[in-house]
């Protein structure tokens, strides 16, 4: 992760690639990493009907450790550097794009989609929160490139997981059966205490109490392992991508497949304006852009399976998993990356 | 060996349903019940399967509860309260049981 | 609660069979069954267990199926074309659904 | 297709007592037996879940065997001898198969 | 783990935080290393109802690990450092403990609660035996104050864990039914190969056969992770233990919850006393200290699920697991380290 | 893994251990390794009705991780070697001995055994295809000795792994009631598509598109744990392979375990002859020999299943895992090494 970046101006920072690499190099270079090529593999696999499988369990813990080691090197870099404004202004714009990029979504697809609007404001929430392995994606990419980033984005994640859910259920508040519906309370309960939700925050709070010292005796576990581990982990994506595509292609209109890789380019170019405007790194504008961009396949889906039960969950898990996911993996990811380092050095 | 007859509740339910039955449950007054774990199927929802999932969100467990006839349509009352809004669906069958006071 | 008589069919099959199963299913036009895991067990062929498994050769699943008593031999005819070679059995009880219509 | 009736044995048993029930199946000559596993439950006892479980103590298991009805008594007779003394049940029901010889 | 400090004096070991640390800071150390944050966390996310769970199949695979971990590092350090009285004379002192403490709490027991004497034996043959988690836990507290022990507590752990289950059985003998028991010989064989004594004896074996040379082989995985896989299980007995508390309370009378924190306590002044006997190091008396203060939540429940099945299992459990386990992780073992610490000064 | 090796006449390799180390001192280095005290350690655990067991998902992700551990390297090192015509004779070898071994296998088993000829054909399937795990071994071995070998070896395990299920379904096809099979076409879909057959190719190709620097990214994962997991895996076949002789105990006449001990020899006989013939390095000779001898247990026990039901899939399981696999691990892979590596002098 990045050290000293978030100290200094960003474009103070002299990127290794800076001139040389265009964005097809850059595309390529991604194409071509272990774990992309593994998530393919895993596309592969699924669309050929071979029976490789990641047990369950497997893929639970796959995720479990993704988000301690995420969350874990976020907190020691907080604890490092300290809480900035800069920081806090992202939080802001995090929580703020959460909140609202459900409502651009659902009026798009209430336009352009023959969705009922309960499955319109499902689709609109998971749009607007975000997806940890494209997260722990987009990171990978940068340290490779050696391109570094603000290490509080995590904590920016964190905060966009739910505000999302809270504006998918407004929007439906209008045309839904309210007498039918439980009660509000328990649901936040239940949305809060996520499971993915507690232990990315967790581990956030536990590196940042420990600092680089607990970094240090956890390192070869959370940090040095997790090139390989998302190297499995994409490859299960791969699989569930793919199968998630084979069963869910009856509900992938034309209309919802193009949405499903336009509104994450939505997404990323409001999260590139509010990064300019908080001065982030060409390295966090990266990860800004990309969180803005991703679509929940994990908080969104469990929380509105009890707070919106009407809603047809197969649709927007098919259009996160299936399309958005594997567009900000194979070429979301190259194009924001070097949209950002376009930015980063225009604001100079 | 001397039998009673009793109730067999069988209910296949979302995952993420789970605590939400089981409430309803305790409500009924059910003595107790057991959780299988489902990890394939198909219905009018499509096909789904377990493996490699990272959440539980599509797939399904199944419930089984063994109650005195009596008490078996306080029970599905109480069930189909949930089951009625989620993908699932519950099935009654007859059992017989050797400690009748169990249940 | 008004209830509907329905039959379930409940088949122990060797795991690399599950696909020829469930394409059996669709073809006798159910409208869906659920899989369980088997974790151990015995028959004439010897015990086993999963514990350890590298490999699904050897082990079980369970399939359940809630079908029609009209469709019930259709698919107990399509089911037993694939079991009848292969290591498993099938078995057909009683069982009552509350919504008759999803079956 | 030609059905034949037979007895559906299930207990509901605690996981660290499989060896000592499957070893009685063996010595009331009973064909074969199946284990399900479940994962979370409630009863007399309380409620228990096998997440995050590092041993089998407080965890059940489901047993299935199919017998002959003539069988059936011995079998509950050697079952019971186990399960009375420990936490789980017992129940028995009446289902159909088509090869009878396997049983 | 240790180097050559079982074979000088062990007063001569000059303590790198001799003098300065006092059981404050060590407590505090103590709790904001990571493992017991992630404890912490577990605990939180139990309490809170979160749907936070470690799968069951990785929990068994965190658990085999330790014990595999703990047991190759404690026979290639034995291989290394022979076979001395002062390992034999530790092994007679751990079973002489695992054989006595029970007779001990059992008298308590009938004394301060209202338990049945079956339960009663049941509950103080949990107390005699040991938990290698908390065994994994004091060794890497001590790991990281940089202060040695002596390799082969591995093995008077080992020795320690099955002794208290003979005598539980002794204990409760009078009060059964025998005419409804198991015959013995089938209950001792269940015991003796229980999973978790076989894979912690298999590895010290296995340890000690291959040695250093061995050791260098699967130090990346077996050594260089174990904090790491140390973090996640004790997340899991965090979950385990606060879930346990809560399905459990109705055990948990006030004479049962004190007894769970004082027989720690006497169990660990026993050890302390028979260390001095033995001249143990200051961290190979605070290792036996904590052995003989933890209670089994494995391999003792599982034993008298067969052999005792009239006792209420649930009882013991939520007493070891829901309170002596973290009151020994979060406060007992810094206790135990600093009075190990003053002692083996002291014998100077 | 090898270096340099391939390019160069093997003789011209000074050989480390080369004049000094006998057989017996080899064979006595191998059952000293951990791993495969480890084996021992299970299969100990089973015999003695130990309830040790690896949980089914984490023995599916040890395999799993085997398989990509030993692909990604195979490809990193034919990235780095590039396609020569030794690599090419050494794949059409594996192929050709793929298909024919199953054809002598049948011949003997139809003279020794009183199988029925189904069951002789799939026995003799088993025999032709191979091992995933012994390769493993076998380069574990190899590496521990720093005796170098190809590094496509595993693009030949690959290739070898299916063309001896066409060879079993050749020589059944004679005996088998035709009427009642299934069609050809999916089955061979199915066999191709197995999920080990797809990952072993699929990291191999990952391996040799992103080459070293792939590597780089993944080897603490990939390359640091390998021994580490193999230990565990190594653990659970001693466990299942002893479990699966006490089950299937009952299959094992005499002539069929003396078929387990001697078909692999054999195999290993015709090996040793083509590596000469294509001039591989002792190392190379060693793993074909290894390939050639061991027996599958994952890839062709599936298939089988699909493809010819009537054969009983316990005969060839327990002859392949309960004999062969010991057999190879304990004896035949030092005995590999050993007439390899004087071959390899004899040829200069
Ligand atoms: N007829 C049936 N028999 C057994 N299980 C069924 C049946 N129909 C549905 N299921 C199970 O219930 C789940 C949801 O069904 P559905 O709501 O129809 O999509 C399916 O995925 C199956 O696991
Ligand atoms: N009577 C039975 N009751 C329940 N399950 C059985 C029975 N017989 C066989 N099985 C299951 O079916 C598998 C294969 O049986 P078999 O073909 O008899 O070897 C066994 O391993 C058991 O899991
Ligand atoms: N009425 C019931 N129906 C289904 N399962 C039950 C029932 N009662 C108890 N069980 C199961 O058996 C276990 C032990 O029950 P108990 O002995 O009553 O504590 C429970 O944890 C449940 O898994
Ligand atoms: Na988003
Ligand atoms: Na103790
Ligand atoms: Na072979």
């Amino acid at each position: 992760m990045s050290a000293g970046v978030v100290a200094t101006r960003c474009g103070a920072v002299s990127l290794p690639w800076g001139n040389r690499m265009t964005l097809t190099d850059l595309a390529l270079q991604n194409l071509i990493s272990p774990m992309v090529l593994f998530f393919v593999v895993g596309l592969f696999a699924a669309f050929a009907k071979s029976d490789l499988t990641v047990p369950e369990p497997v893929a639970k813990l796959l995720s479990l450790y993704l988000l301690m080691s995420i969350g874990f090197r976020g907190g020691a870099e907080v604890a490092h550097h300290g809480i900035t404004t800069q920081l806090l202004g992202s939080l802001a714009a995090g929580v703020a794009m959460s909140f609202s990029i459900p409502l651009l979504a659902f009026v798009i697809l209430k336009r352009t989609s023959r969705l009922n609007p309960v499955d319109a404001a499902a689709v609109a929430g998971h749009y607007g929160s975000i997806s940890a392995v494209t997260f722990a994606a987009v990171t990978g990419a940068l340290n490779q490139l050696t391109l570094p980033f603000e290490g509080y984005m995590v904590a920016v994640a964190a905060a966009m997981e739910t505000p999302a859910i809270m504006s998918a259920l407004n929007l439906a508040r209008p045309y839904r059966d309210l007498s039918a519906s439980e009660t509000g309370h328990s649901v936040w309960r239940e949305v809060m205490l996520n499971g993915s939700v507690v232990i990315l925050l967790g581990a956030f709070l536990v590196g940042m109490i420990t600092g680089q010292k607990g970094l240090t005796t956890v390192k070869p576990f959370l940090v040095d392992l997790f090139p390989g581990f998302l190297c499995i982990f994409l490859l299960d994506m791969g699989l569930v991508a793919g199968r998630g595509l084979q069963h869910g292609r009856k509900y992938l209109t034309t209309s919802l497949g193009i949405f499903a890789i336009v509104m994450p380019l939505m997404g990323a170019a409001v999260a590139a304006a509010l990064s300019l405007l908080i001065g982030l790194s060409a390295g966090g504008t990266a990860v800004l852009m990309t969180l803005a961009a991703s679509a929940s396949y994990i908080a969104v889906p469990a929380a509105l399976r009890l707070a919106l039960p009407e809603a047809n969950p197969a649709i927007p898990l098919t259009m996160s998993l299936g399309v958005t996911f594997p567009f900000n993996l194979l070429l979301g990811i190259p194009l924001y990356i070097s949209v950002a380092n376009t930015l980063a050095k225009a604001a100079h | 060996m001397q039998t009673h007859p009793k109730k067999r509740i069988d209910i296949i339910i979302e995952m993420p349903l789970l605590r939400r039955i089981t409430e309803r449950f305790d409500k009924a007054g059910v003595s107790g019940y057991s959780v299988l774990p489902v990890v394939a199927g198909r219905g009018q929802t499509g096909a789904w399967s377990a493996g490699g999932q990272v959440s539980d969100v599509g797939q399904m467990a199944a419930i089984i509860c063994i109650v005195d006839a009596g008490k078996a349509d306080a029970v599905l009352d109480e069930v189909f309260a949930v089951v009625k809004k989620q993908i699932g669906f519950v099935t009654l069958s007859d059992v017989a049981v050797v400690r009748s006071e169990r249940f």
